[in-house]
This record gives C-alpha cells, sequence and structure tokens, in this order.
C-alpha cells in the first residue's frame, strides 16, 4: 500500500467534518472520493496535503507513519494537490505558476526564459496546452485548471490529488484530463480523485470511496458497481428521472441586439450578438469557455456595459443601466463564479442569501429580520445546505453547498428573467437533481431563462434550445431536438454544420 | 461550552491582555526609577479618580468618539479613510467661523455651527471620495494628503485673515466664542459637555443602523465583497460618496464639539498636537470597526491619555515613560484582541478565485 | 516634588496657602508644551529649580502634552493647593482667564503675555528691542549686503521677532536684502539647516535662527559653509564660537526666579512686569550681556559699540521698535 | 528669489529625500507581504536617535550604523511578532510604535545624553560627505552630486537592488508570490510567514539608515521628533510608487523636488502656509495622471474585497 490513512478524525469545535476515516492509495491507483456536499472529502484532502492537522488518526506513506506540518512537507514527500477552488497567482504569468517552488536558473536567480522552455516541455510531454507567457487572470477557467494540474506534475508529485478538477472544463478538455491521467497513472503515478460526476469516475478510477456525513459508507472496485449504486450510496435514495413538459414560449423577456465589445488586442470579445429568451424558454449557451460568455453575462446583468448593441429585459431597454436597475426591470442571475460575485465570504449565511431580496424585505429603511430568517432558513431545508446555523460565516461553507444557498437566492428572486451560469458547479448529485427541478419548475412558471454551461448534459438536458458560442460570436443555433453532444461539440470547436 | 463561558471568554483576552501590558509598563517604571504602585494610581486617578478626572476623560474622549465611529463606518463600507484630521480641522474651523460670524440668539448659532462642521468634514471627506470613483485617485493617498492641505489652510486662516487680535495676538488662533454660542456643560463646573451624548448617540444610531438597515446591510456588504455587492445592485459610487461623506461629517462634528464645547476658538495645531484623529482610528481598528467597540475603545484610549497626565503631575516619572507605558498597553492589547480590517482583507485576498 | 532641603525661612506672604503638613512653600509651575526642544521652556525650568535651592520652596513642573490639557493640568495644581501657580506664554491665556477668577484666592503668575485678573501678575517681554538690536548688529556686520532668517513656522509671535530685526538692520544699512524663509515645524534641524544653506547660497553671510531646536541646523550649516550665525533665547556662542557669532537673550529663567524670590519674601503683587532692554530681561550678547565665548571678530568690538549706542538710544526711547503684536 | 530652479536646488534635493526613499523601499517591502507599515516614522526616529548615539560611543559613523541597524531591527522585530505571529492590527502596531519610539528616543536623551531637546556634540564627526575626484570637475554633473553622503548612493543602489532582487531572483520571486496571494504561496510549500519577517526586519534595517542619514548625514546631531513627519511621507511615496522599487523612487524623486522647489516659492507671492502645501497638492494632481487600478480590477485580484 502506498498510502493508508486510518481513523481520521477532524472536528472544527463541535462539528465533526471526518469522522474516522480510512482510506487506502495503491501505487499506480486512480482512486475516487466521491459523497454529497460537504461531506468531509476536500477536508480529508487538505490533511492529506498538510493545510490542515487531523484531531486524531495516522497517515503512513509507504509504510512510514508521517505527519506535515505544512504542504512544503507533503511536497517533499511526493504528494501534490489541485484545489477546489484555484491556488494561483492571477498577476503572475503562467510558466511563473508552474515553475513556483522549484524555479529554474543558476544559483539566486530566476531564470524565466527557461521556466518556459520548461513549461513548454512539460506541455508536450503530458499533451495539455497551455501558453507560458499568458498572465494567469486573463485565462480562461480551462487553462487555469490546466496550469494547475502541470504545477503539481512539475513538482514531481507521485500521488496527484485533483479535487472536482473537471468543474470547469469543457467535455473534451474533461476528455483529455481523463485521458491523461489513464496515462499518468500507467507511468506509475497515483492519483486521487473528488468527482460529482460520477461517468467520470467510472471512466478513470480503479476504486471509489463513498463518503457521507464525515465517514465512509463503501469502497468499491470499479469492477463491481454501477452509477445506480453509486448515487444510492452517496444519498441514500434512488434519483428519479426529470421530465420536462411542453410549453409554449410568451413574451420576449429578453433581447440582445447586435451587442460588441471591442478586445484588447484587435479581437473582439464580443461580436454583433442576438440572443432572444422567451418567458416559459431554456435556451442554453455552450462554448468552450473564455469564448466570450462571460462577457456576454455581465453585459447582460449590468456589470459591464458593451462598446454597441442594445440590451432589452421584460421588453424595457437597459442598455447602460446599473446593475440595481436591471435587476429591477426584472432579472435574476446565478452567477458562474460563487466567491466573485456570489458571496461574502465573512458575512452569515443569512446575510448572503439576502442580497437582492434586501430592498424588498425592509420596511422604512430597516430589514424584517424575522421574514428574511423564515425565507433563508426555508431554503437551507428545501436545498439541504449544511450550515451550523444561518449566523454561520459564509467561508465555512463547503463550494456545493454555497453554490445551493446561491441558487435559492436568485431562483426565489421572482423574476421573469433568469441567468443561470453554472447553476450546479461542484454540488452533488442529488442537490444537481434539485436544482435541476427547480429550473423546470420556474420554466414552466413561465420564466425566461439563460443558461450558461460547460456541462453539455446539462444543457441538453434542460434547453429548448441552444445556441454556441465561438470566438464572441453565435456560432450556431439548433433546437432541443436537433442537439446533440457532436454537433455542439463541432461547433464549440469553430467547425460548422 | 456552556453559556457561561461563553460569555467570559471573549472578555477573558482583553483583560489577560491589559494585565501583560500592565507588567510591560511596570518594567517601564521600574527601569524610570517610579514606584510601580504608586505610579498606576496616579494613573488611574488621574483618568477615573473622581468626577472631575472621570468627566474631563470623557470629555477628551468625545472627539476620539465621533471620529472613530466615522473611521469605523468607512471602514466597514471597505473605504480605508484615514483623512480624519483634515476632515476634523475643517468641521472644527467651520464650527468657530459659524460661532463667530453668524447673528442670532446663541442656541440656534450653535446648532448650525454643529451642521457647518458636520457639513464641512463631510464635504472634505467627500472630495477624496469623488476623486476615487470618478478618477481612480487612490483613496488612502488623497485622504492622508488633504490632512496636510487641510491643517496649512486653516493655518493660513487664523495666522492671517482671522487672526485673533483682541488679546496678546501671538498666536495663530480665531478669536473667542462668545459664551452664548457654547455647548451646554453636562454637570455644571465639570468639563463633560453635550458633545459627548452627540457622541454616544451617533454610536447607539450606527449600530442599529448597520445591524438593521437596509444602508447599513449594503454597507457590510460592499466592505465584505464589493462585486458581490455590485452584483446584487449596491450602487458603489452614491454609496462611496454617501459613506464618505458621513464619515466625515462625525470627524467634522468631532472638531465641531470640541470647538463649541471645549476650546471655544480654533487655535492653529491644537487638533493636531492632540492626536485625535490617530487615535480615533485606532479606537476604531481595536475594536474590528465595531460601533460600540468603537465607543469603548476610544474611552479607554483617553483614559490612557488622561491618565497619563496624573503620572506626569504627581510622581516622579518623566512624561515620556508615561508615554511609553500607554504605547506599550496599547501594543499588548491590540494583539489578538482585534478583528481587524485589513486581516480580514489579507484573509480575503489569499483565498483566491473559486472554481 | 523635589526642591531643597533645609529647614524654612519663608516669612511667606500672598494669600491662598492652606496647605496641610509642611510649611514649606508649595510652587508649581504649569508649562503650555513639552519641555523638549524649546529652550524657552527649559529655562524657566532651570529658573525654577535654582530660585528652589535658593528660596527653600517645593516645586513642581507640569508639562503638558497638548493644548486640550492645558486647562486639566492648570485645574489640578489648583485642587493640589499649590500657594503659587506660575503659568506660561498666550497658550495658557484662555485657561488661565477661565480658572483664576474662579479661584480668587490662589495667586497666579503669566510670564510671557498678560492677562489683566486681580490674582495674576503678568510678566512680559520686549523680545522685539533684543530683535532689533541683532538686527542691527547684522545690517552693519554683514560684507554682502545680504543677511537671512531662518524661522520656525509662520505664526504671528515670531513676526515679533522678524519685524523687530528688519528694523533694526535696514535702519543701519538701508540696503541690506533679508531673505525669510520658514521651516514649517520647531523640531526639523534637518530642514532648518537646508533653509540657512540656500540663504548663503544666494549670498548670506549671516542667519539668525529663529527656530527653536532648528537652530542647531543653521549653526551647522554656518560652519559647514563658513559664513555666520545666531541663536536666540540663550548665550548658545559657545556651541561654535568661530561661526555662531551673537546670540539674543530672553532672560526667562530669570524671571521665573523673581517671580519665586518676590513671593517667598513676601513681595508679591499681583501687576504688569515689563522687561525689555531697560530692565536687562531682554538682550544681545556683548552688547547687554557678557558672553564666556570672545568676541568674534566678524562683529568686532567697534560694532559692539555702535550697538551699545543704540541701545542705550531704545533705552532712553529715542528709537520706537515696532511690536508687530500690536500693529493690528 | 529669482532662480528657482538651479543645480544647488537638485543637490539639495538629493540630500532631502534620502530618507524618504529608504524608508519608503522599506515601506514598500511591507506592504508587498500584505503589511501595511505605519511605524516608519517611529522606526526612522529610532534609527536617527541610535545612530547618534552609536557615534557618540564608537567614535566611528560605520560602527554608529551598525549600532542602528541592530537597534532598529529589535525594535522591527516586535512590530513583526505583534503583527504578524499575534495578529494585532499592523496598523494599531504602527501608530504605537510611533509612540514608543518617541518616547524611548526623548526618555533615552535624558538618561544617556542628560539633556533635553536636543543632543550636539562639536566633535561628533558625521558621514563623509563625497567629492568623487572626476564627477566633481564635470560641469552640471559635478554641483549636482557635491558633497554628498554615502547613504545617498547607497539608498539609489539598493532601489536598484530591490528592483532586481523581485524580478529576477528566485527569492524575490517567492517573495512577491507570498504577497500576492499568501493562501497559495502556502499551498506550494513557500514559508509566508518567514517572507513576512523578512521584509520587516528589512524596514527596519532601511529606516536605521534613514534615520542615521538624517542625523549623521543631513546634520550631525539629534533632536526630538526630528523626523517630523518625514515617515509618513514615506508612506505615502510608498503608495504613489505603488510599492515597486522604481515607482517608490519616482514618488521620492518627486517629494525631494517639490519640497526642495516649494522652499524656494517661499517670500514669492504666496503665503507661506500655501508654499508649504505644494509638495501635497502636486502629489494628489500626479495621482490624476498615474490612475489606479479600478476597484473591480483590485476586488478580482483579491478574490473579494476592495482597498
Ligand atoms: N474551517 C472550517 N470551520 C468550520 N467548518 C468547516 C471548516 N471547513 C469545512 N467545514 C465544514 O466541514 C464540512 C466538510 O467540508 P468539505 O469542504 O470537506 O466538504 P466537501 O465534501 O469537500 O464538499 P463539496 O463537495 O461541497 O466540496 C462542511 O460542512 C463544512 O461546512
Ligand atoms: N515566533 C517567532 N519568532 C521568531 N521567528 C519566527 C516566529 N514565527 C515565525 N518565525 C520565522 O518565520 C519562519 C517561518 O515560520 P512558519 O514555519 O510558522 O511559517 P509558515 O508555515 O509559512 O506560516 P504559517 O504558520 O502562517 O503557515 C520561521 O522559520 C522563523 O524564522
Ligand atoms: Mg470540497
Ligand atoms: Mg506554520
Amino acid at each position: 500500500m502506498l498510502l493508508q490513512m486510518d481513523n481520521i478524525t477532524k472536528k472544527y469545535g463541535e462539528f465533526s467534518a471526518n469522522r474516522g476515516i480510512d482510506f487506502s492509495l495503491r501505487a499506480g491507483e486512480v482512486h475516487a472520493i466521491v459523497g454529497e456536499n460537504g461531506a468531509g472529502k476536500t477536508t480529508l484532502m487538505r490533511i492529506l496535503y498538510g493545510m490542515e492537522q487531523p484531531t486524531s488518526g495516522t497517515i503512513r506513506l509507504n509504510g512510514k507513519e508521517v505527519s506535515f506540518a505544512s504542504p512544503e512537507g507533503a511536497i517533499r514527500g511526493g504528494i501534490g494537490m489541485v484545489h477546489q477552488h484555484f491556488m494561483l497567482f492571477p498577476t503572475f504569468t503562467i510558466a511563473e505558476n508552474i515553475v513556483i517552488g522549484n524555479e529554474p536558473g543558476s544559483g539566486a536567480r530566476f531564470d524565466r526564459k527557461q521556466a518556459v522552455k520548461t513549461v513548454d516541455g512539460l506541455c508536450e510531454q503530458y499533451g495539455m496546452k497551455v501558453d507560458p507567457r499568458a498572465i494567469v487572470s486573463s485565462s480562461a477557467p480551462g487553462v487555469q485548471q490546466r496550469v494547475e494540474i502541470l504545477k503539481v506534475l512539475y513538482q514531481g508529485a507521485e500521488i496527484i490529488i485533483l479535487d472536482e478538477p473537471t468543474g470547469v472544463l469543457t467535455p473534451l478538455e474533461v476528455q483529455e484530463l481523463l485521458e491523461a491521467i489513464k496515462q499518468l497513472s500507467k507511468q506509475g503515478k497515483s492519483f486521487i480523485l473528488i468527482s460529482h460526476k460520477l461517468n467520470e469516475v467510472l471512466d478513470v478510477a480503479d476504486r471509489i470511496t463513498v463518503l457521507r456525513d464525515g465517514a465512509v459508507t463503501g469502497v468499491v472496485e470499479k469492477g463491481n458497481t454501477d452509477a445506480r449504486q453509486l448515487s444510492r450510496l452517496m444519498v441514500g435514495r434512488e434519483l428519479a428521472e426529470l421530465d420536462k413538459k411542453t410549453i409554449t414560449p410568451g413574451e420576449k423577456v429578453l433581447e440582445v441586439s447586435e451587442v460588441s465589445i471591442r478586445g484588447t488586442k484587435g479581437k473582439p470579445v464580443l461580436d454583433g450578438v442576438n440572443i432572444q429568451v422567451r418567458a416559459g424558454e431554456v435556451v442554453g449557451v455552450a462554448g468552450i469557455s473564455g469564448n466570450g460568455q462571460s462577457e456576454l453575462l455581465q453585459v447582460i446583468s449590468g456589470l459591464a456595459q458593451p462598446d454597441s448593441g442594445r440590451i432589452a429585459v421584460s421588453g424595457k431597454d437597459v442598455t447602460g443601466m446599473s446593475t440595481r436597475e436591471i435587476r429591477e426591470h426584472g432579472l435574476a442571475h446565478i452567477p458562474e463564479d460563487r466567491y466573485v460575485w456570489g458571496a461574502n465570504r465573512t458575512a452569515t449565511v443569512m446575510d448572503t442569501g439576502l442580497m437582492g431580496h434586501h430592498r424588498r424585505l425592509q420596511k422604512g429603511g430597516f430589514l424584517k429580520l424575522k421574514d428574511i430568517r423564515s425565507l433563508v432558513s426555508g431554503w437551507v431545508q428545501k436545498f439541504s445546505i449544511k450550515t451550523g446555523s444561518l449566523e454561520t460565516s459564509t467561508q465555512y461553507l463547503s463550494g456545493g453547498n454555497l453554490q445551493k444557498l446561491i441558487v435559492a437566492r436568485e431562483l426565489e428572486q421572482g423574476t421573469p428573467f433568469l441567468i443561470a451560469a453554472e447553476p450546479t458547479r461542484g454540488v452533488d448529485i442529488g442537490a444537481m437533481e434539485t436544482i435541476h427541478g427547480e429550473l423546470l419548475k420556474r420554466r414552466e412558471e413561465g420564466t425566461g431563462i439563460l443558461l450558461v454551461s460547460s456541462e453539455l448534459t446539462e444543457i441538453l438536458k434542460l434547453s429548448d434550445r441552444v445556441l454556441v458560442m465561438f470566438e464572441g460570436r453565435i456560432a450556431g443555433e439548433l433546437s432541443a431536438k436537433e442537439a446533440t453532444e457532436e454537433k455542439l461539440g463541432l461547433l464549440m470547436a469553430g467547425g460548422t454544420l | 461550552m456552556n453559556k457561561w463561558t461563553k460569555l467570559t471568554l471573549p472578555l477573558l483576552q482583553p483583560i489577560a491582555a491589559i494585565m501583560v501590558g500592565l507588567l510591560a509598563g511596570a518594567i517601564a517604571i521600574m527601569i524610570a526609577g517610579g514606584d510601580i504602585l504608586e505610579t498606576y494610581a496616579e494613573m488611574w486617578k488621574g483618568a477615573f479618580g473622581g468626577m472631575y478626572f472621570f468627566t474631563n476623560t470623557l470629555s477628551r474622549a468625545t472627539p476620539i468618539i465621533l471620529i472613530g465611529l466615522g473611521a469605523a463606518f468607512a471602514f466597514r463600507a471597505g473605504f480605508f479613510n484615514l483623512g480624519a484630521e483634515g476632515q476634523m480641522v475643517f468641521g472644527a474651523l467651520s464650527a468657530a467661523l459659524v460661532g463667530l460670524y453668524m447673528p442670532g440668539p446663541g442656541w440656534l448659532v450653535c446648532i448650525v455651527a454643529i451642521i457647518a462642521g458636520i457639513v464641512a468634514g463631510g464635504l472634505w471627506s467627500v472630495m477624496a471620495g469623488y476623486f476615487d470613483a470618478r478618477f481612480r485617485v487612490n483613496l488612502l493617498i488623497s485622504t492622508l494628503l488633504l490632512n496636510y492641505v487641510a491643517v496649512l489652510f486653516a493655518g493660513y486662516l487664523v495666522a492671517y485673515p482671522l487672526k485673533d487680535r483682541s488679546g496678546s495676538a501671538a498666536m495663530a488662533q480665531s478669536e473667542m466664542l462668545d459664551n452664548s454660542v457654547w455647548l451646554p456643560k453636562l454637570i455644571s463646573g465639570m468639563p463633560l459637555h453635550v458633545g459627548f451624548v452627540l457622541a454616544v448617540l451617533a454610536a447607539l444610531i450606527i449600530f442599529v443602523l448597520l445591524k438593521r438597515s437596509v444602508i447599513g446591510y449594503e454597507v457590510r456588504m460592499l466592505g465584505g465583497n464589493p462585486l458581490f455587492a455590485l452584483f446584487g445592485g449596491v450602487k458603489r459610487g452614491p454609496m462611496m460618496l454617501g459613506a464618505m461623506f458621513f464619515s466625515g461629517g462625525l470627524a467634522g462634528l468631532g472638531g465641531a464639539v470640541e470647538i463649541l464645547g471645549s476650546q471655544y476658538r480654533y487655535i492653529d495645531g491644537a487638533l493636531s498636537t492632540a492626536d485625535y484623529a490617530w487615535t480615533g482610528i485606532m479606537a476604531a481598528l481595536l475594536a474590528g470597526s465595531h460601533p460600540i467597540g468603537t465607543l469603548i475603545a476610544s474611552i479607554f484610549l483617553a483614559a490612557l491619555q488622561t491618565g497619563g497626565m496624573g503620572v506626569e503631575r504627581n510622581t516622579e516619572v518623566p512624561l515620556e515613560v508615561g508615554a511609553i507605558i500607554q504605547a506599550v498597553l496599547i501594543l499588548f492589547i491590540s494583539a489578538r484582541f482585534t478583528y481587524s480590517f485589513l486581516k480580514r482583507r489579507k484573509g480575503n485576498k489569499s483565498d483566491g478565485t473559486a472554481v | 516634588a523635589c526642591g531643597n532641603d533645609d529647614k524654612s525661612t519663608d516669612t511667606g506672604a500672598a494669600n491662598g496657602g492652606s496647605e496641610g503638613s509642611q510649611d514649606k512653600k508649595r510652587i508649581a509651575l504649569v508649562l503650555p508644551e513639552k519641555i523638549g526642544v524649546n529652550p524657552f521652556f527649559a529655562l524657566m525650568d532651570e529658573g525654577l529649580k535654582k530660585a528652589a535651592a535658593d528660596f527653600n520652596v517645593e516645586v513642581k513642573t507640569i508639562e503638558s502634552t497638548d493644548p486640550a490639557s492645558i486647562e486639566q493640568n492648570l485645574r489640578t495644581a489648583v485642587a493640589e493647593k499649590y500657594d503659587l501657580i506660575i503659568t506660561s506664554t498666550f497658550q495658557m491665556e484662555d485657561a488661565l482667564k477661565k480658572v483664576a477668577p474662579e479661584n480668587p484666592d490662589v495667586p497666579f503668575a503669566i510670564i510671557d503675555t498678560v492677562v489683566d485678573l486681580p490674582n495674576v501678575r503678568s510678566v512680559v517681554f520686549r523680545e522685539h528691542e533684543a530683535a532689533y538690536l541683532l538686527g542691527a548688529a547684522a545690517g552693519l556686520a554683514t560684507k554682502t549686503n545680504k543677511v537671512g532668517n531662518v524661522v520656525a513656522d509662520d505664526i504671528p509671535i515670531m513676526h515679533k521677532y522678524m519685524t523687530g530685526f528688519a528694523e533694526g538692520a535696514k535702519s543701519v544699512n538701508p540696503n541690506v536684502e533679508i531673505f525669510v524663509n520658514y521651516v514649517g515645524g520647531f523640531t526639523d534641524p534637518a530642514k532648518a539647516k537646508e533653509l540657512a544653506l540656500l540663504q548663503n547660497s544666494k549670498g548670506a553671510d549671516f542667519v539668525a535662527g529663529l527656530s527653536a531646536v532648528g537652530d542647531l541646523g543653521v549653526f551647522e550649516a554656518a560652519k559647514e559653509k563658513g559664513f555666520y550665525a545666531s541663536g536666540q533665547d540663550t548665550d548658545n556662542t559657545g556651541t561654535d564660537p568661530e561661526h555662531v557669532v551673537l546670540a539674543q537673550l530672553k532672560g526667562t529663567d530669570a524671571v521665573v526666579y523673581e517671580t519665586v524670590k518676590d513671593f517667598s519674601e513676601g513681595n508679591y503683587s499681583f501687576d504688569i512686569r515689563d522687561y525689555g532692554l531697560k530692565e536687562g530681561g531682554v538682550g544681545l550678547t556683548y552688547v547687554t550681556h557678557e558672553s564666556k565665548t570672545p568676541l568674534n571678530p566678524f562683529i568686532g568690538q567697534d560694532i559692539v559699540d555702535q550697538l551699545k549706542v543704540i541701545s542705550d538710544d531704545i533705552i532712553a526711547g529715542k528709537i520706537k521698535v515696532t511690536n508687530a503684536l500690536e500693529q493690528n | 528669489m529669482e532662480q528657482l530652479f538651479d543645480l544647488a536646488l537638485i543637490n539639495s534635493a538629493l540630500r532631502v529625500l534620502t530618507p524618504i526613499l529608504l524608508a519608503a523601499l522599506g515601506g514598500a517591502l511591507c506592504s508587498r507581504v500584505g503589511l501595511f507599515n505605519v511605524g516608519l516614522e517611529g522606526f526612522m526616529l529610532l534609527g536617527a536617535f541610535s545612530a547618534v548615539v552609536g557615534n557618540y560611543f564608537f567614535g566611528n559613523v560605520f560602527y554608529a550604523i551598525l549600532f542602528a541597524i541592530a537597534i532598529v531591527s529589535i525594535f522591527s522585530f516586535i512590530f513583526a511578532y505583534l503583527s504578524i505571529n499575534l495578529q494585532a492590527n499592523v496598523i494599531v502596531v504602527g501608530i504605537a510604535m510611533n509612540a514608543l519610539a518617541a518616547g524611548l528616543t526623548t526618555f533615552s536623551l535624558r538618561a544617556i545624553f542628560d539633556v533635553k531637546g536636543a543632543f550636539y556634540d562639536n566633535t561628533m564627526v558625521g558621514l563623509p560627505k563625497w567629492n568623487i575626484p572626476i564627477i566633481e570637475d564635470i560641469p552640471v554633473l559635478g554641483p549636482i552630486l557635491a558633497g554628498l553622503t554615502p547613504l545617498v548612493y547607497l539608498s539609489f543602489l539598493i532601489a536598484g537592488l530591490m528592483w532586481y532582487y523581485f524580478y529576477r531572483t528566485k527569492s524575490g520571486f517567492r517573495f512577491l508570490a507570498a504577497g500576492e496571494n499568501p493562501l497559495a504561496a502556502k499551498s506550494v510549500g513557500i514559508r509566508v510567514r518567514r517572507y513576512q519577517y523578512g521584509a520587516v526586519l528589512a524596514s527596519g534595517v532601511l529606516c536605521a539608515l534613514a534615520g542615521a542619514q538624517l542625523s549623521l548625514g543631513q546634520v550631525t546631531m539629534f533632536t526630538e521628533g526630528m523626523t517630523a513627519g518625514r515617515g509618513f511621507i514615506a508612506l505615502v511615496a510608498t503608495m504613489l510608487g505603488q510599492s515597486g522599487p522604481l515607482g517608490v523612487t519616482a514618488a521620492s524623486l518627486l517629494f525631494g523636488f517639490m519640497d526642495a522647489l516649494s522652499i524656494r516659492f517661499q517670500g514669492l507671492a504666496l503665503p507661506t502656509h500655501f508654499t508649504q502645501m505644494l509638495p501635497y497638492v502636486v502629489t494628489i494632481l500626479a495621482m490624476f495622471f498615474f490612475k489606479n487600478k479600478s476597484f473591480q480590477q483590485d476586488a478580482l485580484k483579491q478574490g473579494s474585497s476592495s482597498r
């Protein structure tokens, strides 16, 4: 056994995030960990990586007991981790981000040219393309994810922890990543893979450990299981199939006409985009991240201004208006990045949940705290958000639970138009089912939804029409019936049908 | 953890800090060759020993509280306003001018003078806010620099056009206000004036405002994560101007009541030497920008100062050692006791973007 | 409380001595600032200590950290039942005008400004007379017809010196050009030095320091570039006899000493004492007061003799020196 | 006061800006690792004092400077320990350390030299004033560089070295990384605290040099409060220069020249109070041209939060 974690317990105050977990990893194995949001997956990995100290339990590496006081020790022990949330230096170049900690150069000098070369070689070796000279903050999330993985590979890790690595990747990128994992494991590297996507897990994992409420509920070999069994182990029940009713679309709730944004390097970021969303209709937007989706959403919601073109929400021209005014005209928005746009980490769960509702739930300028409390605790129940209390600081929610809170908040704005950007990013399959159900319910109630997702299955499952974005343009439009993964994939890559 | 320990635990830390601070101060006293117990006794007496000293401490705390509250409010909204000194100077100057030159009954002049102080401090502050919101001029630098400009400008006015020529005319100061304009004392014969009541009221109002009101909510969210606030429809520009006005207005009020309640004229340098501005900012930071905490921290800091004066008057421990003890006490109390704005910011900063 | 031992021999006059335990008179000197960088306050403290030893009284000097603490310190001194409370400068005027009438039985003194109350003795100086002499000295001695003033700050009190200086200089040398620069503070010798260097580079061969501790910077510039300078308040020609050639004197120590003396000998009266050249309260080294430092040839005995005549004329009232503070 | 600009002005400006530049570089190091050091003033004051003490007792400027460095390092270690290990608010610590430095220097002035206000000794020799042989005779450069202390040259050298350290060395790269995103830095095994300590201690050393330039370079004496607000100006220069070595140098130059210029404006048409405002007003105006990052960029970079 390469790695053996025995009886790991981690307590935060009175709350136990891990309760007596046993976990093992063989050399060259891909071992997946699955489980509901807040089950304690990330916590377990942070313990292994030396970022948290276990309350009790032991870790053995190659049979020798180890205890990592810091990631430095773990890295030296040959463990690398790709975190659920990026650990990058946004203003640095990609090459710098990869080589940090073990920079090339003679003596004290940092040889940046050599770093670029090294990274190029690394890309070659593992078949992952990045531009070493590009600045991280202006790279697409998919690229940033690759940087994270390359960084770990560069560190020469033998055990590689991947915490929800595919959350931001497009299907093609996912495929590439899974291939790379398989290749590397053949070369002798071992992987711990955390994912909510059971198909990926079943594709690459040799073994699967299922966690629930901080404890192991099962360890299964790949051959002996299927998605149904896994999901039962995870959520403790069967998942129902969604049924999508047919609805005749009504009024236009969103009309984007000829919207353009100039880019910095000649190429426009958005190039004459036209989109219409009608009441009771889900319009999906597919595309490889970095093709203008983020900017499109920012322009629609007033977070950025277009250089030309017009935008109307519920028939009203809202071009140039502030976010507040656009929201008042009938927009709700599940943001693509929950920490940047979706939450205030230092605020309480209640305060984070209140945003957008606060102008409604007031009397004479004062908040109606009772109403607010019952509203938010309603969401906590409905979406089974795991939180200590409503007064818990938002930063202590696990990624998926925060996502659910944000989704609940925006769904409840009750507007005729909703932007849902990556609505199920990082949530477990049970929660995904709930969120999908709620989105379809809103559709039936006559809300128009613009769904942006890198998850093609999600797009195909929910959309009435699908638009594909490529290089700032709408490269194609397909009806729900016509759309298939293959066709979308072709359009997304810049091809034509 | 039972309720009892939950209640006492947060108190334990500051009490322990004060204890350690006193111990460190004792070493300083010993080195200076003073009597430790006597020195601390005099320090206590200078701050709280008797009605006169107690009210004097509160009176000294008054401008500190108001400035601290102003700073705390701006910090809460995420705007690092370090311009309290200039804002206070303008508030004080305007109050003095209104008090001197406005005709009418004393009480009315006094009220108008207070309002003028708030408005002047607020406008001076909002100017920096506007530069930031409109032209992206770094608020931290501009507020810091505008202090110098304000102090010099006010200094010019009272050294030349508005100089007091009634007395020895040796000072750069305005004439003295007529005593009909003075803020009434709370207890006759004691230094404490109505300004203190205003300060306590302001603390309570801000406390409720932040906790319960829509504006307060938006302020807190803006301070926590401006992008989230923007996303939710909080308008940063107007909020910034509003918060800066409010913050500077409080500092201006601090200056105004100091003039109308204590000094009765604008004296060049008097507000700067007393270091009200930095003390107020320190109070806000010590209290993690909590309004009631700021109130308490301000009184504590004022007590350290008045206590230090007591030590200077009644013992052989030199003035400097008093200052050293004060500084040491503050250092120890700041340790871990604070839930600070900057630390919080550092914490946020460290998490990178989300997947 | 210090002061010097010995048993009491005081004849005690003045009212208000209601102290309990000992029969020694207790006298407090309440200063508006920290003694720190201003020689003026240090001198008062010295005068008080000296008087304490000579007249067997108990003394205490109370420094104020900032203007807001002045009144408190004054009130506390009253509450502590000192027999005499000496205050100083215009900075304490306001506080004294409040506190003195409330305590009509307590004797006060204020030095350097006038507070016209029945229980206050005021002592003032005619520094402009000494400044006139200094200016005249500069006007006579300069070879370049250019002299400088390095002034602490542009505040009214400093104009008392500058105006006197200018009048004196012009009176003996109408062509003299006077450079004036302000340091912008009382604690910045580095800046004061730069200003003196600048004035020298523009041709000034004599620079008068009027910048408290900044004067040390002026002296250093003089030493470095070989020009001449003067100090203030106390005779600091000893600092560097080759370059610091004059000092404008102000006898605050003597005045405090006198005050304590009068009080302890029972001659205390509540009036206004005005010290100028005539009374020897202000002066200029070599002209009105001896100096341990030998006279520098830059000034020379000839000039000193001329200055003595001017001094006599001022004393005699033949020359009227403007007091900038009274101009309005 | 006809000639406003002349070579002596530049010469004077170089002298005057050196302490500010040195302290501002120290401030830049601190702010790069997320510690906003308002204690520069106190550090510098203590440096000025201990340099004079060292000079007096060792009779040697070199040892004097080493002594100042040692003393201020201890002082800055306290700053580091409180704000890094004990999680005290850096600004509170900075303000309190300023007060502490003022008290300590005044107290020690009396305890060591038995004087109040100022210590001046005729026999004390300050820093050497270099007149470099060949350069001395070059027309324009000669007067500009006349009689500057080694610390003036050193300050610019340090700025250059800092640039090299930040942008050319491995350690400097990690230093910047630790400030840019401490959590990410920790996750790749960088000892963030070590860099934070390093930054604070280095700023202590730089402030000791700044103080020495003030008390042994510009003048040869110590007076109470002789830094007279230079630490705060340095803080402004730090921020204006966006904590980069070159920016900070440029900002300090701006300040030095504006200060020297404002002196020459004295006595012209404007009242002194207004000429004294000149450096501050010009700096504010300068900021209209060197735009700050927008709060959105700022907040995005920080993953959330505003300045
Ligand atoms: N520092 C902390 N303090 C208190 N509670 C914490 C802390 N960190 C994590 N938790 C709690 O521990 C639980 C486990 O969190 P963890 O991040 O391990 O979940 P996860 O399984 O990774 O979930 P997800 O799938 O949503 O990422 C959560 O309920 C979370 O709220
Ligand atoms: N209390 C201290 N006293 C002196 N030096 C210290 C102290 N704490 C830390 N240091 C210095 O900082 C270095 C790094 O400390 P540490 O290993 O705690 O940093 P880190 O692990 O990067 O930080 P963190 O604990 O925040 O993760 C130490 O080797 C030491 O030089
Ligand atoms: Mg997780
Ligand atoms: Mg550690």
